[in-house]
């Protein structure tokens, strides 16, 4: 296998609040010790549930924020140690879509601004034909370069942050939930278009999102996280799950298809705070499994089994 | 209708047009009242003081017989030059004061808020009569105080404009695009905290005004012969129940004109769609 | 059987928008009526409508009746209308997270429905109200009664909003969206939960949302609205196996599922209109593969096919 | 919430001795002499020394500054140099003037601009609504020793209901509280407005209507109640403001106060009377943020949460 494009090691981040003269300075662990590689071409899924690092790590991985311990290999080049002026000129092969279409773009530019700006930061003369061009490749219309976001539906947003990250042919491109606030009929044609761009382009993506049918259906390989850490790697959409935390997620999911209705078993309890991680495994206050062992140690993602999994009670 | 900028459609009758009305009359008897005042400002006819409203005085006169109308004209250059030149003074300083607060952040962000707030809590007469009495009376004095007495407002909002913007998507998706600290502050971040800050500079020359006046009353703004609304009102406030017109004109101009200021403000601020943004200055 | 809520020919309207279209629905004690859309169907109004709550946002029913139990509800007084509210009508909100007074503690945010339409004493209030929260798997209920919403996790707060309808010992409950916000093992718990209730205590449900993961799981019937107007409705079997309006094909088309062949989610071209430019005709017309000249023409009529009916001049499997 | 509280309290105290630096060194910015005053034209020079020693003023500016603080505390704020009574005197005989005045124009400007503010809110968009936001706004337009001057006129001099000036009497304090109010009460009236037509929107609301409560219910206890945190928060921090317009109406209306003594002995370059003025005006804004801090958190459990 060659060269990975990402890889990181014991990636962390905490972040610390208060500590002013009103309140006790608090530590909240958002992502912990986070080692994983994304190859050259692969889609990449990172699924888990609210609050539980998913979207840190996107930005740990692209350094928009700073880590606190950890490393983070971008092609060969070490991104954690890099210089700001390096950093940013790095920038032009990686690139990002946010969740938000609303709040991602500037309100005060028009699209064809917008799509000007990575050429601008990055000190390169924009092409005469270039903001056509990449309308044109996101599907929207070359009229809509004079206007601006908010004459835009949520879709045609996205679309425009698609061309935006895009723009100068990127080689690795993290998409931090780019359909969650859209409706489902939009979300399929986004799903679609990134597809059909990721073969014309020959991108990497790493796909974050909450919803695991989605990541199953448009990933290579999935990264399941729970409070900051990384419990599971599934190595292809089929792979069956063997820690119980992926298990109870895909339980939870319900297939458009009354005919496959079937018990609930819901998950018990209650998510711990990041603020105060448990000792053991993090998942151990609601897993059905969980020992003694459990809760005083922290399981290791164990590369001894079919996949990755961090469990000592693996299915 | 809605290609036309904001400002020009924030005069929509009824409300936004007639404020928009007095206020152009308002600064062009201002800019005009050298060539358009029926008398001079001081010329005295102690024959005719203390004369009500009449066809030669169609306000009437004050203690030396001077032509009211006249005086409010040249009033309203005065009042109006010292608020919005005092105001830019405050916006300019507080815009800079603030951004930078906000974009370096850690202590140099908490020793100017705390120095704002404290100051933003005290009564803006009480700082710009200390400032007057440090200065010297007269217009600059009142200028400076003024725009001294606002500063922790303009500050303050742009503060809070920048922190908000900062923690906007399309702040992270410049950086992630490589953008440097310039490029983000100069094409993001100022442009779009602009338009709140220029709207509420405007509301604030309105309380300016009534700054300017109650200095003027104190005695401490323009200096005679040089009439200022206050100044009428200073001199007139002794012969309040000889002659109440001294008094009330200068007052009812005081009142319409911040009246209209704040009337169409408030439909440029509908216009803007921006009044979420202006919460918490005041 | 007699519906318990009926809406007939509904039309509403905020200011002189008109936003939802002439729109029919029965919901039967026992059962589980799924009400689905995307953004702009009219979905939540039409819950408005049922609640009688449209004033709240300045909305009103421009047309058609709201019936529950046999009554219209236009006919009603102010205070009549109140007395069914929270009394015989339970209503859950999308977002658990504001749908809580932060200044109110929980105890006192539930007792008050069962003290002020069942007469009960504060102390019976509270007793019922410990009873409810334990009923919903709420662990350690006496302390939760004394804490602020702000204490508590999202899909606590939604158990306490769910106890808050049903304390009125209501029979039809209206929830709007009420899985959107959480995660999707606590989606699970409260569908779970709402399932529950509807078979042990036959309650009737009006359940909307835009998941139709959801709908298939547990509604009985399903009604599909696209731009304020009524494309689809019958039982979910049927429905979910050969659904009959384009759209609600293509919806369920976009939802991927095991097993589904790699590039086979397409999507459904275009955008969801806005309200103050429907399409004229069909309003699904510009987005619709089968759309012919007619579609352009005229909007479709709502007529009987099977156990339910649809509206679509070329119903049927594709 | 004790601990807090007096964790708040102690920030109080280098507010505090920052916010006394700045008084006392700004007055020494203050061009004209005190001395002149007193001095006799003609007057030797060593006439003028001793009566600078007299007063301290020949001492380099901290050391002046530390002497003046350390008697501050024992309650000793000097003796005013054109008065020639103690300051502390002076100030024991303004303050309870100021404190009556200041206060019932809070009072004032509370509960009409509360008032006004929930039927504006409930009314919203129709006419009790423009016609009270539209008076409101006209009465903030109006310079308030103006406004003084025209109540005088019409009610104490045409009407003849209250007297001209002076503080004798409950009658000499309408006019005043209500010139000075006038400016609070359009400040509180908008934020109530504002603040009970946000909360309305908000889905808890929407929610008690769910569950059946009768409007007004809703309105009064759970909508005003959350309106009204913002409206304390703004109250507090204006408090100073509001007290502003204190000053400027003691002078219309002659009354003695803080307000009436700081104009005279600015004027008159008496800095021990303008520090310890200043200083009072200072410790009530102080004190005014403190108690809206405080109310905040009754009203508010996620406020004290946060501080715990």
């Amino acid at each position: 296998m060659s060269e990975p494009l990402i890889r990181t090691e014991g990636l962390t981040k905490r972040f610390r609040s208060g500590g002013g003269l009103f309140s006790r300075e608090r530590v909240m662990t958002a992502v912990r010790d986070v080692t994983l590689e994304i190859a050259r071409g692969e889609v990449l899924g990172v699924v888990g549930e609210s609050g539980c690092g998913k979207s840190t790590l996107a930005r740990l991985i692209l350094r928009l924020i700073e880590t606190t311990e950890g490393s983070v290999v971008f092609d060969g080049t070490e991104l954690t140690a890099l210089p700001p002026t390096a950093l940013r000129a790095m920038r032009k092969r990686m690139a990002m879509v946010f969740q938000d279409p609303y709040s991602s773009l500037d309100p005060r530019f028009t699209l064809a601004e917008v799509l000007a700006e990575p050429f601008r930061v990055q000190g390169h003369d924009l092409p005469n034909d270039a903001v056509p061009a990449m309308l044109a490749a996101v599907g929207l219309p070359e009229a809509l370069a004079t206007s601006y976001p908010h004459q835009l539906s949520g879709g045609q947003r996205q679309r425009v942050g698609i061309a935006r990250a895009l723009a100068l042919h990127p080689d690795l491109v993290v998409l931090d939930e780019p359909t969650a606030s859209l409706d489902v009929s939009i979300q399929a044609q986004i799903i679609a278009l990134l597809a059909d761009l990721r073969d014309k382009m020959g991108l990497t993506y790493l796909f974050i999102s909450h919803d695991l049918g989605l990541v199953r259906y448009f990933c290579d390989r999935i990264v399941v996280m729970y409070l900051g850490s990384v419990v599971e790697v599934l190595p292809n959409t089929q792979a069956a799950p063997r820690h119980p935390y992926t298990d109870a997620l895909m339980r939870s999911g319900f297939a458009p298809d009354p005919a496959r209705r079937r018990e609930i078993v819901p998950l018990g309890g209650e998510i711990p705070s990041p603020f105060a991680l448990p000792a053991g495994c993090a998942f151990a206050t609601r897993c059905a499994f969980a020992s003694d062992r459990c809760r005083r140690e922290r399981p290791p993602l164990s590369q001894g089994l079919s996949h990755p999994v961090a469990c000592f009670h693996p299915l | 209708m809605s290609a036309w900028p904001a400002p020009l459609r924030a005069l929509r009758w009824p409300v936004g047009g007639i404020a928009g009305a007095w206020l152009i009359v308002i600064v062009a008897a201002a800019l005009f009242a050298p060539l358009i005042s029926p008398y001079a400002y001081d010329a005295q006819a102690l024959k005719e003081a203390y004369g009500s409203a009449s066809a030669a005085h169609w306000l009437g006169t004050d203690e030396f017989g001077r032509d009211l109308l006249t005086r409010l004209m040249y009033g309203a250059r005065t009042s109006l030059s010292v608020s919005a030149i005092a105001i830019s003074l405050s916006v300019a300083c507080g815009m800079v004061l603030g951004a930078a607060a906000a974009w370096f952040g850690g202590p140099f962000d908490r020793t100017v808020m705390v120095v704002v707030d404290l100051t933003w809590s005290f009564p803006e007469i009480l700082i710009a009569l200390i400032l007057v009495a440090i200065i010297g009376p007269g217009t600059t004095g009142t200028m400076i105080a003024i725009a001294v007495a606002y500063l922790a407002q303009f500050t303050r909002l742009t503060r809070a404009q920048i922190m908000t913007l900062k923690g906007e998507t399309f702040i992270e998706a410049a950086r992630s695009l490589g953008a440097g600290n310039t490029h983000i502050l100069l094409r993001h971040l100022l442009p779009n905290a602009f338009a709140p800050v220029l709207v509420a500079a405007m509301l604030a020359t309105g309380d300016a005004i009534i700054l300017e006046a109650t200095l003027g009353f104190f005695g401490l703004g323009a200096q005679p012969p040089v009439p200022s609304w206050g100044g009428m009102m200073s001199a007139g406030s002794a012969l309040v129940f000889k002659a109440p017109w001294i008094i009330v004109f200068p007052g009812l101009a005081v009142a319409a004109t911040v009246l209209a200021i704040n009337l169409y403000g408030d439909a440029l601020i509908a216009e803007l769609d921006i009044r979420s943004k202006l919460r918490g200055a005041g | 059987m007699s519906a318990l809520l009926e809406l007939s020919g509904v039309s509403v309207a905020i200011g002189n928008v008109a936003l939802v279209d002439r729109i029919s629905l029965r919901v039967e004690a026992g059962r589980i009526l799924g009400l689905v859309g995307e953004s702009g169907s009219g979905k939540s109004l039409t819950a408005m409508a049922a609640m009688g709550l449209l004033p709240l946002i300045g909305g009103r029913v421009t047309e058609g009746e709201v019936r529950f139990a046999g009554r219209d509800m236009a006919g009603m007084s102010d205070a009549e209308r109140r007395a069914l509210r929270g009394r015989r009508i339970g209503f859950v909100t999308q977002n658990p997270m504001t749908a809580l007074d932060p200044v109110q503690r929980i105890g006192a945010q539930v007792d008050i429905v069962s003290r002020l339409h069942l007469r009960l004493t504060k102390a019976a209030a509270r007793a019922r109200t410990l009873d409810l929260l334990t009923q919903l798997r709420i662990p350690d209920a006496a302390a939760v009664v004394d804490a602020y919403p702000h204490q508590l996790s999202g899909g606590m707060k939604q158990r306490i909003v769910i106890a808050m309808a049903l304390a009125g010992d209501p029979e039809l409950i209206i929830a709007d969206e009420p899985t959107t916000a959480l995660d999707v093992t606590v989606q699970a718990q409260i569908i779970q939960i709402l399932g529950a209730l509807v078979r042990d205590r036959g309650l009737a449900l009006l359940l909307i949302t835009h998941d139709m993961g959801v709908i298939a799981q547990i509604c009985d019937r399903v009604a599909v609205l696209y731009s304020g107007r009524l494309v689809e409705e019958g039982p979910v079997g049927p429905i979910f196996a050969n659904p009959a309006h384009p759209y609600t094909a293509a919806l369920i088309d976009c939802i991927p599922q095991e097993g589904m062949a790699k590039r086979s989610l397409r999507g459904i071209p275009g955008a969801v209109p806005s309200a103050l430019a429907f399409p004229p005709g069909c309003r699904f017309h510009p987005r619709c593969r089968r759309a012919t000249e007619t579609c352009r023409d005229d909007a479709p009529p709502l007529l009987p096919l099977g156990a339910g009916s649809v509206a679509c001049h070329h119903a049927g499997p594709p | 919430m004790l601990p807090w509280l007096i964790r708040r309290v102690l920030t109080l105290v280098p507010v505090f001795l920052a916010v006394s630096v700045v008084i006392f060194s700004i007055l020494h910015f203050i061009p004209g002499d005190p001395i002149d005053n007193l001095l006799k034209v003609g007057s030797p020079a060593s006439a003028r020394a001793e009566m600078e020693a007299r007063y301290g003023l020949d001492r380099a500016l901290p050391v002046q500054y530390g002497i003046w603080l350390g008697k501050v505390f024992q309650g000793d704020l000097g003796t005013a140099i054109v008065a020639r009574r103690p300051v502390a005197e002076l100030i024991a005989q303004a303050l309870p003037h100021s404190l009556r005045l200041g206060g019932l124009a809070l009072l004032f400007s509370s509960v009409v601009g509360i008032t006004l503010g929930i039927i504006a809110a409930l009314w919203r968009d129709r006419w009790p609504d423009r016609a009270i936001m539209g008076g409101v706004l006209v009465g903030s337009t109006m310079p308030n020793f103006w406004l003084g001057l025209i109540l005088m006129l019409v009610f104490s001099v045409w009407m003849g209901w209250f007297p001209v000036s002076g503080a004798r009497g409950w009658n000499s304090l309408v006019l005043p509280v209500v010139t000075i109010g006038l400016g609070g009460t359009a400040l509180v009236a908008r934020i109530t407005r504002v603040a009970m037509i946000e909360a309305v929107r908000q889905d808890f609301v929407t929610l008690l209507h769910a569950k059946g409560l009768p409007p007004l219910r809703i309105e009064l206890f759970h909508v005003l109640r959350h309106a009204l945190i913002p409206v304390v928060t703004i109250l507090a921090l204006r408090i100073g403001w509001i007290l502003g317009g204190a000053i400027t109406v003691e002078v219309v209306f002659a009354r003695p106060g803080l307000g009436t003594l700081l104009i005279k002995s600015l004027s008159q370059h008496d800095y021990p009377v303008v520090q310890a003025c200043l200083l009072m005006l200072a410790m009530a804004v102080m004190l005014g943020t403190l108690l809206g801090d405080v109310l905040q958190a009754m009203m508010d459990p996620r406020i004290r949460a946060a501080m715990a």
